[in-house]
């Protein structure tokens, strides 16, 4: 009983030391634990490899930087999926980081021969939140006059005979925040949507994909490793799984010891109490 | 004036934007996107009232010259530096991407990841099983990280099964009725808006 | 280690704000008022070019004057900064932005989520798994019941309630710690890949 | 006229209309009652063992604004500070309360010293007791726990507009080994709210426990309101559900339309 009790009293600065112990070690010597596909991300890879070279997606990155690690590595992975086939991307960004973000992910590309205005552009950020989606879905050149890089948006080829959401061929959007503003605002417009979420708010987005709202879901950093492994190209996202792995093993197994000294502080403070009253 | 006038373009805004959504009315049309694309722009002037604010109080403690006013002077400097490059540099500058890069981009995210030690502590902590709901949370908590990273699989196959089970059946049927619980809230907290019934919004009424 | 100066100042700022978690430090607070001074920035130049693209460009190359009215209106959001007895008519873009996203989220929501969520669970009751999901979804509906005059179905239905939206919540609770702990893998590669060369690159 | 699809979004918007309606002529007739919400029914004896201990109450309603979206949980937060505020002055205990936005601290100060005042005891209130800390998240964590962890509380209130900063605020509160009590519309924080803290208020329900506690009848009536669209989605669910497994697709096809 006593060393439960010593053991909850453990510093945090040394839970805080096992926490990067369990996640550096295993990021410097990987363990390799195979990675199965989960149905979502087979279902949304199936989803994007239906769009052809040439047809036109509009690509929201709505995530912050700070949250960037849980969905970024997605975001490359489906770029590539995308690039790789030929579609066209409008990008646009829901939240202030949104164009410098697209600006970054774009840059390899572009230096490999993918053409500004043509093959994809940078719409870049607009204020307003659900608005901003409402608004450049209904009218996108009225929402956009004039793009990131200060080009008129009725000067870019790839925007020809594009005014809002239903005349492009699909809805992506990558977010830190919750899906509800998208599916409210562009499920109208009759398009395939994909999300690629934050894991936080995953859960919560099930009843959508069950309702056929949204097409397709990636989930976090694992979504990221297993669309990945299905680009046969691994990245972060696989390298990260390991880590993933081991943190949750910390966490549960500070769950389960925190609860059995609860439990036995518990007991132990029911017998006293009663040794007390004698 | 004061209390009527944003009531009353709150109510006529509100009401243009429902008719245009359930009706059929092409007259509304165009006004109906006008005000959308209005309410974007307004919202742009507002991204600076952060700022001007910031500006302010940190102003004041530079002048009080006390032991914060150093940090008060960073944020300022910051405030500024940022600004200028962006708008006069340009936000395509190399002065611009490098502050974006090297120090927006890692305090943002350094502060977030931050709380995954907090998590960790509180979970050797906090986070106890008082009352059989509670198990229910924690069980189910623990049952989807075992599924869904890669080693729970590794130890039992069942584990993927067990989180597949708990998202789709159990939190499906949860997040639903949350979902359409929260909807009820939202059209309710819009009405009491639009009819000027919930005035919270516009202030207590003191200035 | 790496030569590129947007590394080294990001890695040791990271390691700056991982300090808190050792003691709080002067040095953590200089660069916490760092990043909301450049957070602030950021957002003000973002704002600015808004601005720029559809009030300052449609009004001089395309001479389209209504912009001028959305103009005013967020220009009147300062005005308790210049006026005190003026300071009301801020009240004005503040009722058009709550009225817009009022309306907007008003009339999806019941249309995409109420409407758009009760349909798809109205299944046949032929599987566990659908008496689950539809009757989950209706005691989750009763435990956000709170006038109504408690009657026996209410009672059972709150309190089924309250199991499924535990789970749900320990679902939520799982993601979560997922979540967080990539967080913390986006930084440790920040600063042992990018920085300290200690994690092989893939 | 009518837009195919929405006909039946259209139909509820008018009832929840005439429902909330009714709901407020209902409640300013005559006072409500509402379900017993553990977390509400503690607030009592969370103030009554802080005044036993000697140790003061802490209080955050959040570091959000009270306008936009964080307004409703910011506002519930509030009307529950004036509540507590009233329990802390009659009982001659200390409440220290953060907050993180301009205009939220401009409304917590008018309000505190409003229920100090409706107590008889206006000579006790001390502004120096509420902080104003920064509405920038982190910046406001760490005020936020540096206090917790100075002050030493008995009772810890974390409720009104929180996101990834729950887990930081809820741990602090665990750790000095207080009571806590918390409530948030932010569904992703409530689960570390639930595992770390004693009472936990849900969602709409902490919504529906500041309209309450507030005694205002419009914003009690409007929950009455809110019900009634609930019990009708229940009834359509259940029925539709009943119905389809004979084969019936007419609830099923009402909502198509």
């Amino acid at each position: 009983m006593k060393t439960l009790q010593k053991l909850g009293q453990i510093d945090s600065r040394v839970i805080y030391a096992l926490l990067i112990l369990a996640l550096l070690i295993p990021l410097m010597r990987p363990l390799g634990l195979p990675i199965s596909i989960g149905k979502h991300t087979q279902r949304t890879f199936g989803v994007l490899d239906t769009l052809q070279a040439g047809d036109k997606v509009i690509m929201d990155i709505g995530y912050s930087v700070s949250g960037a690690a849980d969905v970024q590595p997605q975001t490359i992975a489906v770029l590539k999926h995308l690039f790789g086939k030929g579609v066209r991307i409008i990008f646009v960004g829901n939240q202030t980081e949104g164009p410098m973000v697209i600006e970054s992910l774009v840059k390899p590309y572009e230096a490999a021969g993918k053409k500004y205005g043509v093959d994809f552009c940078n719409l870049g950020y607009l204020a307003g939140g659900e608005n901003a989606i409402a608004s450049y879905c209904r009218d996108l050149k009225k929402s956009y006059p004039v793009d990131f890089r200060k080009n008129q948006t009725s000067s870019l080829p790839i925007l020809d005979g594009v005014n809002g959401a239903k005349d492009v061929k699909m809805f992506v959007f990558f977010t830190t925040q919750n899906s509800d503003m998208y599916v409210r605002q562009i499920t109208q417009y009759k398009i395939p949507i994909v999300g690629g979420l934050i894991n936080t708010i995953s859960p919560q987005a099930e009843p959508y994909v069950n309702a056929g709202q949204l097409a397709g879901i990636l989930v976090g950093l694992r979504g990221g490793a297993e669309y990945e492994m299905l680009m046969k190209a691994p990245g972060v996202g696989v390298a990260s799984m390991d880590a993933q792995s081991m943190g949750h093993l910390l966490i549960i197994a500070f769950i389960i010891f925190a609860n059995i000294s609860y439990l036995a502080t518990r007991r132990a403070g029911a017998k006293g109490d009663k040794g007390g009253a004698k | 004036m004061k209390r009527i006038l944003p009531v009353a373009i709150s109510a006529v805004v509100g009401l243009i934007l429902l008719v245009d959504y359930f009706l059929k009315v092409p007259a509304l049309k165009q006004t109906a996107t006008e005000i959308q694309d209005w309410g974007l722009i307004v919202a742009a002037f507002a991204l600076a009232l952060a700022a001007v604010n910031l500006l302010l109080i940190h102003g004041k403690r530079i002048a009080k010259k006390d032991r914060q006013s150093i940090h008060s002077f960073i944020l300022i400097a910051a405030l500024l530096v940022t600004t200028f490059s962006g708008i006069f540099i340009g936000t395509r500058s190399g002065v611009f991407d490098f502050i974006f890069r090297s120090v927006f981009t890692p305090l943002a995210a350094v502060f977030y990841a931050m709380t995954a030690f907090h998590l960790a502590s509180a979970s050797y902590r906090a986070f106890r099983a008082k009352n059989l709901q509670a198990v229910a949370l924690l069980l189910a908590g623990v049952l989807l990280m075992l599924g869904r990273a890669p080693i729970g699989e590794v130890i039992w196959k069942g584990f993927p099964k067990i989180a597949d089970w708990i998202t789709n059946v159990v939190n499906l049927a949860g997040s639903r009725g949350i979902l359409i619980s929260t909807a009820v809230g939202t059209v309710g907290a819009g009405l009491r808006i639009l009819a000027g019934i919930d005035r919270s919004h516009l202030g207590s009424g003191t200035e | 280690m790496s030569a590129d100066p947007v590394i080294w100042v990001s890695s040791i700022l990271t390691i700056i704000g991982f300090s808190y978690l050792f003691k709080e430090n002067e040095l953590y607070r200089a660069v916490e008022h760092l990043y909301v001074g450049v957070a602030a920035g950021y957002t003000v130049v973002m704002g600015y070019t808004n601005v720029v693209n559809k009030v300052w460009g449609p009004l001089t190359k395309k001479g389209q004057y209504t912009v001028l009215i959305p103009a005013v209106l967020g220009f009147l959001l300062f005005m308790p900064y210049i006026s005190k007895s003026l300071g009301w008519l801020r009240r004005l873009p503040v009722a058009v932005i709550v009225a817009i996203g009022a309306a907007l989220s008003l009339r999806t929501a019941v249309v995409e989520q109420f409407i758009g969520q009760l349909r798809p669970a109205i299944i046949p009751l032929n599987s566990i798994n659908n008496v689950i999901i539809t009757l989950g979804t209706a005691v989750t509906l009763c435990y956000f019941i709170f006038t109504v005059k408690p009657n026996p179905v209410l009672k059972v239905g709150v309190e089924g309630g309250k199991w499924v939206i535990m789970v749900t919540l320990g679902a939520a609770f799982g993601a979560g710690i997922m979540g967080r702990i990539s967080l913390l893998i986006g930084r440790l590669f920040l600063v042992f890949q990018d920085w300290i060369p200690l994690i092989k690159k893939v | 006229m009518f837009v195919a699809g929405r006909v039946a979004g259209l139909v509820t918007v008018l009832a929840a209309f005439a429902f909330v309606l009714l709901g407020l002529s209902f409640a300013r007739k005559r006072p409500m009652r509402m379900r017993p919400i553990p977390g509400l029914l503690a607030v009592e004896e969370a103030v009554g063992r802080a005044t036993e201990m000697g140790k003061p109450i802490f209080y955050s309603p959040g570091y959000a604004d009270v306008a936009g979206t964080t307004a409703p949980p910011t506002l519930a937060g509030l009307n529950l500070l004036a509540h507590v505020g009233r329990l802390a002055a009659r009982y001659n205990t200390r409440l220290v309360v953060t907050v993180g936005h301009a205009n939220t601290y401009a409304l917590a100060t008018e309000i505190l010293r409003n229920s100090y005042i409706v107590e008889g005891k206006v000579d006790q209130f001390d502004i120096g007791n509420i902080y104003f800390t920064s509405d920038v998240q982190f910046a406001y964590t760490a005020a936020t726990v540096g206090l917790i962890q100075r002050e030493k509380p008995a009772t810890v209130f974390l409720t009104g507009y929180f996101a990834a900063e729950a887990i930081v605020l809820a741990e602090a509160a665990a750790a000095t080994q207080s009571l806590s009590i918390s409530g948030t519309t932010n569904y992703f924080q409530i689960p570390f709210f639930m595992a770390a803290c004693d009472y936990t208020m849900i969602g709409e329900e902490f919504l529906a426990a500041g309209a309450f506690i507030s005694n205002n009848p419009d914003l009690i009536g409007s929950v009455a309101g809110q019900d009634y669209v609930k019990i009708l989605g229940i009834l359509a669910l259940l029925l539709g559900a009943v119905m389809k497994s004979f084969g019936n697709n007419v609830i099923f096809d009402l909502l198509k339309r």
